[in-house]
């Protein structure tokens, strides 16, 4: 997922804010997500919990939904089939136990009797059947959850509470993207009688369910006294601790900060990297960083079948000279780690060897151009071949956050000689330009996903946007050798291999350089001293709601 | 006897701005008397009228060895006395009635707002007292004007209006700056007629006027005011006839060329071999008012204008005699009839056919200001219409240009002046140099010296007179003013409500006026022996 | 009267028509793929199926001619249509969004031509170094870009002071600091102009008659300039509308508030064609209307209007 | 809101040299630190690199957010650059755009006007309602829309922009031309038998176009408002160009980090367009002084 965040919030005076304007550029501690993922002890039920959220998602429908909030409205409102262990490895929640077949094509699982939905629906095998339907039904228009369960052929009711889904190919992810949020289980009497109106009240069998909700304004929630049923691995057992949640939508960063500092809100979902530092600083906040799996933020991906991007002694000379430390600062303010793989650190089957050879060199990077025949240099100090000076055009989108993480790669790849143009598009015509492959470069951004099969999603010949599917290989890159790698981790689920598969395609992108990854992916939230029982879910490393209490003392 | 007002070597200036506008003036005023202040615009007589009720105007600073009304200092008054003072001991008539009542209120409300301030009356004995005050003053259907807007009244309704409001709470001195210089003759005629009949109470009177006959009609002394300082003070009778200022004589010197019993007119009586210039056949014109109805401007009217002669048209407002003119001018188009110049076809022409034949016939309007693109000065106005007359750009053009300014009595000084830098008789002269420069066989003159001083008109008539002469030019005269008419026009053409009344030579109209309506017109002229004596 | 009405409200239609047209199709001539943004813009990723369903639903698979025919078809029986990006009735949308900023713009009306009449009223025709200083404060006024006043107030109230809330949903007094930003530019305006409408009106001949009938200076200002400045206040208000909805654009921004004017910058930057549309039709037609109430409203205050018809 | 403003009749001249300097002698001095600062403006507009040094790209990801120093008198912002240059650099965009976002106005408003003055009475007409429905339109939809689905760039912004006020130029020069046609001095010419297109070249064009140059300096005013604003909102300049509304908009985000980025572009914007602002009102108050 894009994930754009902006803005503050907090209680500090001006004096307060004008004594902390040195930005803190060191020392932040980057809090890698070890632990954090189980309840350790039981909390104190009752309450309030006033949250503030970046933006609003216009709708609650997770299958219709591709947005970074659903991951944890997800885990308010809804429950999945399969949930992961702290280990990356699918484990039960309403489903209990599931049998692979040998040729990894048929997958039989035995669900939960114990589960109803809140509008009183059962959950069960039909249940199952409906909400895989619905999530690949081309009326739903979903632009992921059927995606990435476009493998799955049938399903069938073995009885009541065993379900056998059938796949047309071998899919080794399909339990990791079960156990994400955009695929969770809603009402099948909603999806059946009433589709359209889970857009603004959404059905499911969660800790919480949907008291109202507000475009642009913010949504509220209620527990739901009778839930029993929250994954294992979470250790949580029980109704949700707190009576309800209020969500209001803040999206002014300055004002994020602010509110939260002056106790205006309990907890916020999204922490403006500059305001990290004082968050951290301020005693009565406890701030948290954790990084995401998937594809790190790419700042630049190259079209790798357009000049000058083509050259792949140009690709890798460009991802050379970027200041990846710089970048790192400059987005994140010492919160966000600098990364040179293409899988973030804590995705299953990171290959740490494959890492150190995009590490900034401005001298091989300058080998390079001269290699590639740019040798020249203009007036403006830009390098030239055959008069044509060196430089691409970089597509954005005119209301991109990141603009100051551009403007410095721009800047680094100026002292090497190139010239780094941005062309500032309304998203219109920035999704014409991707469709069509007209672009020379494009602003890579980060794909959030519980399972490395985010390198097929992104670098995949078969990935390649265009009119007649959406795809997110925006560097267009079609390596016969690479697919075959990633189709092949996709056929197997043996674990050794799967890990030989993975490590060799991140070793051949580093070779191949179709993007620059720059630095990771990170969830910031922060809150209240008095809020306990944050835990942090194992697919998105976004926070649960169902265990948190407040501790009124500390207030 | 104590006397209402007593004002001894009264000034007024407002510093920073003009000079010193009012400078020492003393003069009293007794109870039932009426003083009339005479002079031309911009002598300071207003000012001095409004410092009477302590409203000299912002910035302003009055010293005076005495200022008393009814024996008290004004200078002492408290605000809150002054506002006792002001309608309820003194009313106040302002020139223009229309401009002088709010607009947004009706003539009722208007009305009442004095009672509402001095009285203490109900509603209904507030309504009761406007009704018998508008009928009073003789406004028909008091009940139906009291609910009606000043601008839904004619002009003539409109002031006694005015005068109602200030004479609401019977107040002891009534102050009226220029009460009739607005309106027709006929309608002044009456409104004067409404202020002597309020003389016979015990009420004073303060009148302002440019217009001697006023004067004569209602006051019993008159003091002349040139720049600020009263020149000359004395009974009505007696300054009209004897006057010792040169000042006084001047002005009634010129009032009497403009207002000439005798005619001064040097052309003979009629010229009936000369060319016809103009002639017009049967031209009607009618508009579709807002309401939607038809309203005839002109009825079918045919008139004859002769090289060297000119014809007088006079009328009330309203009476069509404008849209004749403008039909003449090729300005609007007539329903039907047909207008000739010099023999040919004039109206049927097409535009681009009359194009080149338009410059013979020019016009000097009322107001020249407007007549003059703001952006041009003298030399472009009259380059503009030297070049129509075939002088090309150069020296020749430029001597042309001074030469006519020479003609209209204005020198080289004027000719890089913008005419908004000139006095109203220098605008007036520039218009006509302009009117020369196209070389005209015909002059259209619409209400040319209506908007002038006394002084300024009898100039700017001669001026006229000199010129129609020495370029034997035919001349059409529109005036409301009879006396302006009277002394211009070799033949006079009445109108009244779109037709012509009366026509033929204008001593004949002047001694025996056939038609009603102008019977009532030449009623109507204030009474001007004694000026005709002075004369 | 009821004839021009009716005139009125034609003429009114036909702008409308004219509107939803050149909205239609200066949106719809633009290179893009609405489809993916239907689906949630860039980081969709749809199949095949789910793709050829949307351009379907939407008619993106018809001539533009066949899809304007089908919006007008569909405006005729007020079906604005479904929001792209809330997957909403864009009627319910609006609907939901449209208190919020008339609320907001209300109050802002109140008491920006409030402060704007007291202000007018007690320093028209005053001292010299008065009349400077308005002169100035005018100047200021209506010169401070909205989004700067906004985010000052909202730095010293809200961040430093703590008067207010800094989020827009909490209690009353939220929507004090909103109102203030969007009221001074108002303000700012119509002191301008109605100092001068009293500076001239109070030379009027019919002030000086009413002071000579002995009414005060509170009365000449009260009784008779009051109305008489009132004419141009309501001018102004009329294009007053359009402005207070820029405005409310960007305070809406600045403090976070829901509302049309927030709805319509995300409508148009998120591409949400219908909502875009209907948000243009709406905000056109309370225009249409506005001006037309406005323009009976004068007949009330200025009698002299109606007879000039 | 500006054609509040419009004269309804015919303006002379601006005063004479000869009498520009009392006019001088006399002068407020606010206007003198405006115009003051409109010239170091127009400095920056044309040579920028007189006034600062560094180079308003150049980033440095080790000095962010330094304070305002003697190297950097503004500071450096979030990419580590010199603010002082960026504000610099900022004036020449901020400046031409609106400059010729209102000349685009005035220019595209006063030929509409003139042809819907001029024309036969239904083309004028059809021209005013379409102008009626330019105007019901409000502006700012009309500028979101083009510039969300045309792109922000100086082209879509100077139509966007220019088209925004043409309306009310339409209608300002319109009544000019109507009045003009019914005044004594057209008569006066009409009677000389000058042919129209003379009339309406030498009178008519200059005497209605007056109204629209008087208020021009208000609606650079407005125009450079209006820039700043759509940058603010996102919808401005590219960057990394120096842009006043876009340093405001990023910076605000920045207020923890440093306060003074906001100050600075809130400042440079409000003193720009408060100059530009008091400049035009005292044009169009001596304007009516010579009334």
């Amino acid at each position: 997922m894009l994930s754009r965040s902006t803005f503050l919030r907090g209680g500090v005076g001006l004096t307060a804010l004008f004594a902390s304007a040195r930005p803190v550029l060191a020392d932040a501690p980057l809090d890698l997500p070890v632990g954090g993922h189980r309840e350790i002890s039981p909390g104190r039920p009752g309450g309030t919990l006033r949250v503030s959220v970046a933006t609003d998602i216009g709708s609650l429908d997770p299958h219709a939904l591709s947005a970074t909030n659903v991951q944890w409205i997800g885990r308010i409102l809804f429950d999945n089939l399969v949930y992961l262990d702290e280990q990356g490895i699918p484990s039960p929640w309403l489903a209990k136990s599931w049998i692979i077949s040998p040729d990894g094509k048929t997958y039989t699982f035995s669900l939960r009797d114990d589960v109803t939905f809140s509008d009183g629906a059962k959950f069960n095998a039909e249940a199952v059947l409906i909400n895989l339907e619905h999530m690949r039904a081309p009326a739903t228009k979903s632009p992921l959850a059927g995606t990435y369960i476009q493998p799955y052929a049938s399903g069938r009711v073995v009885d009541e509470f065993t379900f056998e889904a059938t796949l047309r190919a071998a899919y080794s992810p399909f339990l990791n993207v079960l156990a994400q949020s955009w695929l969770a289980m809603e009402s099948p009497k909603t999806i059946t009688e009433c589709p359209a109106s889970l857009a603004y009240h959404p059905v499911g069998s969660g800790p919480f369910i949907l008291e109202s909700y507000k475009p642009q304004l913010g949504m509220s929630f209620i527990r739901r006294p009778d839930y029993n049923w929250s994954a294992p691995v979470t250790g949580h057992q029980g109704a949700a601790y707190l009576d309800r949640l209020e969500f209001e939508f803040v999206p002014d960063a300055s004002v994020r900060y602010f509110s939260l500092a002056s106790g205006e809100y309990d907890f916020t979902t999204d922490v403006p990297a500059q305001a990290a530092a004082a968050a951290q600083a301020d005693q009565a906040l406890t701030l948290t960083n954790r990084v995401r799996m998937g594809c790190p933020n790419r700042a630049i991906a190259f079209n790798v079948t357009k000049p000058p991007f083509d050259d792949l002694r140009v690709r890798r000379a460009t991802a050379l000279a970027m200041d990846r430390d710089g970048v790192a600062e400059i987005a994140g303010f010492g919160t966000y780690r600098p990364i040179a793989n293409f899988l973030s650190e804590t995705t299953q089957y990171y290959d740490a060897s494959a890492a150190s050879s995009l590490a900034y060199d401005p001298d091989e990077a300058n080998r390079l151009f001269d290699e590639a025949g740019w040798i020249g240099r203009d007036a403006d100090g830009y390098r030239n071949r055959n008069g044509e000076r060196l430089g691409a055009k970089i597509a954005i989108t005119s209301t991109l956050s990141s603009i100051p993480v551009i403007v410095e790669i721009q800047s680094d790849l100026r002292r090497v000689g190139f010239d780094l143009q941005l062309e500032a598009l309304p998203s219109g015509q920035l999704l014409q330009q991707r469709n069509a492959g007209q672009y020379q470069a494009m602003s890579g951004g980060v794909w959030h996903t519980n399972t490395p099969d985010a390198l097929y999603i992104n670098y995949h010949g078969s990935q390649i946007p265009g009119w007649k599917q959406g795809g997110q290989n925006t560097s267009r890159l079609n390596d016969p050798q690479l697919n075959t790698l990633l189709e092949q981790a996709r056929e197997t689920n043996d674990t050794g291999a799967l890990r030989s598969l993975y490590a060799q395609a991140q070793t051949r992108l580093i070779e191949l350089v179709p993007a620059v990854p720059l630095y990771d992916n990170h969830t910031v939230i922060a809150y209240g001293s008095h809020v306990r029982g944050v835990i942090y879910d194992t697919s998105h490393e976004t926070p649960h709601f169902e265990t948190i209490w407040l501790d009124e003392g500390a207030a | 006897m104590r006397p209402l007002l007593n004002v001894r070597n009264l000034h007024v200036d407002f510093p920073g701005g003009r000079e010193q506008v009012v400078k020492g003036i003393s003069f009293t005023l007794q109870r039932g008397e009426c003083l009339a202040l005479i002079g031309e615009s911009g002598c300071g007589k207003s000012v001095t009228l409004r410092t009477m009720v302590g409203l000299p105007g912002a910035g302003a600073v009055v010293r005076a060895e005495a200022l008393e009304f009814d024996g008290v200092d004004t200078r002492r008054f408290s605000p809150a006395q002054w506002l006792d003072v002001r309608g309820g001991r003194i009313g106040f008539v302002l020139q223009d009635a229309l401009l002088s009542l709010d607009p947004l209120r009706t003539v009722g409300e208007e009305i009442a707002e004095p009672l509402r301030l001095h009285k203490s009356l109900t509603r209904e004995q507030r309504s009761a007292r406007v009704i018998e005050l508008l009928r009073s003053v003789g406004v028909p259907e008091p009940e139906l004007r009291a609910a009606q807007y000043p601008a839904q009244l004619s002009g003539g309704l409109r002031q006694r209006a005015l005068i109602a409001s200030a004479i609401a709470c019977q107040p002891e001195l009534l102050i009226a700056d220029e009460p009739t210089t607005a309106l027709d003759a006929l309608v002044q005629s009456q409104v004067l007629d409404l202020l002597v009949s309020l003389r016979n109470g015990n009420t004073a009177m303060l009148i302002v006027s440019h217009d001697l006959a006023v004067a004569a009609r209602l006051a019993d002394r008159v003091a002349v005011m040139q720049a600020g300082n009263i020149v000359e003070m004395g009974p009505t009778r007696e300054i009209l006839r004897n006057p010792q200022h040169p000042y006084t004589k001047s002005l009634l010197a010129a009032a009497a060329t403009v207002h000439a019993h005798v005619s001064v007119r040097h052309s003979s009586v009629s010229v009936p071999n000369s060319r016809v210039e103009i002639a017009t056949h049967g031209v009607t014109k009618s508009f579709t008012g807002v309401d939607g109805k038809r309203r005839i401007a002109v009825e079918p009217s045919s008139i004859t204008l002769y090289a060297g002669h000119t014809l007088g048209i006079v009328g009330g407002s309203g009476s069509g005699k404008s849209t004749l003119t403008r039909i003449i001018l090729g300005l609007e188009k007539a329903d039907s009839g047909e207008v000739q110049f010099q023999g040919r076809p004039w109206l049927s022409l097409s535009s681009a056919e009359r194009r080149t034949v338009r410059r013979r016939v020019q016009p000097v309007f009322q107001d020249p200001l407007d007549s003059f693109d703001p952006r041009y000065t003298v030399e472009a106005v009259l380059g503009e219409a030297l070049a129509v007359a075939g002088y090309r750009r150069g020296r020749t053009r430029r001597e042309r240009a001074l030469e006519l300014l020479r003609l209209v009595r204005l020198d080289e000084t004027h000719l890089y002046r913008r005419p908004i830098e000139l006095s109203g008789g220098q605008r007036q002269r520039v218009a006509i140099a302009r009117a020369l420069a196209a070389e005209p066989a015909v002059l259209i003159c619409d209400e040319p010296v209506s908007a002038l001083d006394v002084s300024v008109q009898a100039q700017i008539l001669d001026l006229l007179t000199e010129l129609k002469r020495k370029l034997n030019l035919a001349c059409l005269f529109i005036s409301h003013d009879l006396g302006v008419i009277r002394r211009m026009s070799d033949d006079i053409i009445v109108f009244h409500q779109g037709r012509i009344v009366e026509v033929g030579d204008a001593e004949k109209i002047f001694c025996s006026p056939k038609h009603p309506y102008t019977q009532a017109l030449l009623a109507a002229i204030p009474d001007m022996e004694w000026c005709t004596a002075a004369a | 009267m009821t004839r021009r009405l009716l005139g009125r409200l034609g003429a009114g239609l036909v702008v409308l028509w004219g509107t939803a047209t050149l909205v239609f199709f200066v949106i719809n001539l633009t290179p893009g793929d609405p489809a993916i943004t239907i689906l949630g813009g860039p980081d969709a990723l749809p199949t095949p199926a789910v793709l050829r369903q949307v351009r379907a639903e939407y008619g993106f698979d018809q001539p533009l001619w066949g899809q304007y025919l089908h919006y007008l078809g569909r405006l005729l029986h007020g079906d604005f249509g479904v929001s792209y990006r809330l997957h909403q009735p864009v009627l319910k949308l609006i609907a939901g969004q449209f208190g919020a900023t008339a609320t907001l713009a209300l109050w802002a009306m109140v008491l920006g031509s409030g402060l704007a009449l007291l202000v007018a009223l007690t320093t028209a025709k005053r001292a010299r170094w008065l009349t400077e200083l308005l002169t100035w404060a005018e100047v200021v006024l209506s010169s401070v870009p909205s989004f700067i006043t906004g985010l000052l107030l909202l730095l010293a109230f809200s961040f430093s002071l703590h008067l207010f809330p800094s989020s827009s949903t909490h209690g009353w007094t939220s929507i004090i600091l909103p109102t203030v930003t969007l009221a001074l530019p108002v303000a700012g305006v119509l002191i301008q102009v109605l100092r001068r409408e009293l500076e001239e009106i109070l030379e009027q001949p019919f002030i000086i008659t009413a002071r000579t009938r002995g009414l005060s200076e509170t009365g000449v200002r009260l009784g008779h300039a009051l109305r008489h400045a009132l004419i141009p206040t309501l001018t102004i208000l009329g294009v007053m509308f359009t402005t207070l909805l820029s405005t409310a654009v960007v305070v809406e921004t600045v403090f976070n508030r829901q509302g049309l004017g927030r709805m319509m910058s995300d409508a148009t930057t998120n591409r949400d064609v219908p909502l875009v549309l209907g948000i243009a039709l709406l905000v056109t037609s309370i225009n249409i209307l506005a001006n037309i109430v406005i323009d009976f409203i004068y007949v009330v205050v200025d009698p002299r209007t109606e007879r000039h018809e | 809101m500006s054609d509040l403003l419009s004269l309804s009749r015919p303006l002379p001249g601006l005063p004479k040299i000869g009498q520009l300097r009392s006019h001088l002698r006399g002068i407020n001095p606010g206007l003198l630190v405006a115009g003051a600062y409109l010239t170091f403006l127009a400095v920056a507009t044309i040579a920028p690199g007189l006034l600062a040094s560094a180079d308003p790209l150049a980033t440095d990801a080790h000095h962010l957010f330094s304070p305002p120093s003697a190297n950097h008198w503004f500071g450096t912002d979030e990419n580590g650059r010199d603010v002082w240059s960026r504000v610099i650099h900022a004036a020449r965009p901020s400046l031409l755009l609106g400059g010729a976002a209102a000349l685009a106005t005035a220019a595209t408003g006063a030929l509409l006007g003139l042809a819907a003055g001029l024309s036969p009475r239904l083309l004028g007409n059809v021209l005013m309602r379409l102008t009626d429905m330019l105007q019901s339109f409000p502006e700012i939809l009309l500028v979101l829309v083009i510039i969300s689905f045309w792109g922000a760039n100086n082209a879509t912004l100077l139509v966007a922009l220019g088209l925004a006020g043409v309306p009310r130029v339409v209608r300002q020069v319109r009544a000019q031309v109507v009045t003009l046609q019914r005044a004594l001095f057209i008569e006066a010419a009409i009677t000389l038998g000058l042919p129209r297109w003379l009339i309406i070249l030498r009178h008519v064009l200059p005497n209605a176009i007056k109204p629209v140059l008087v208020l021009f300096p208000l609606d650079i005013g407005w125009k450079i408002t209006a820039v700043a604003t759509l940058s603010f909102l996102g919808l401005g300049a590219s960057p990394p160009a120096p842009d006043w509304g876009a340093m405001l908009a990023i910076d605000r985000d920045y207020v923890l980090n440093g306060w003074w980025l906001t100050a600075i572009a809130a400042g440079a914007i409000t003193g720009t367009v408060l100059s530009v602002n008091a400049l035009g009102r005292a044009l169009i108050r001596r304007n009516e002084g010579h009334r």
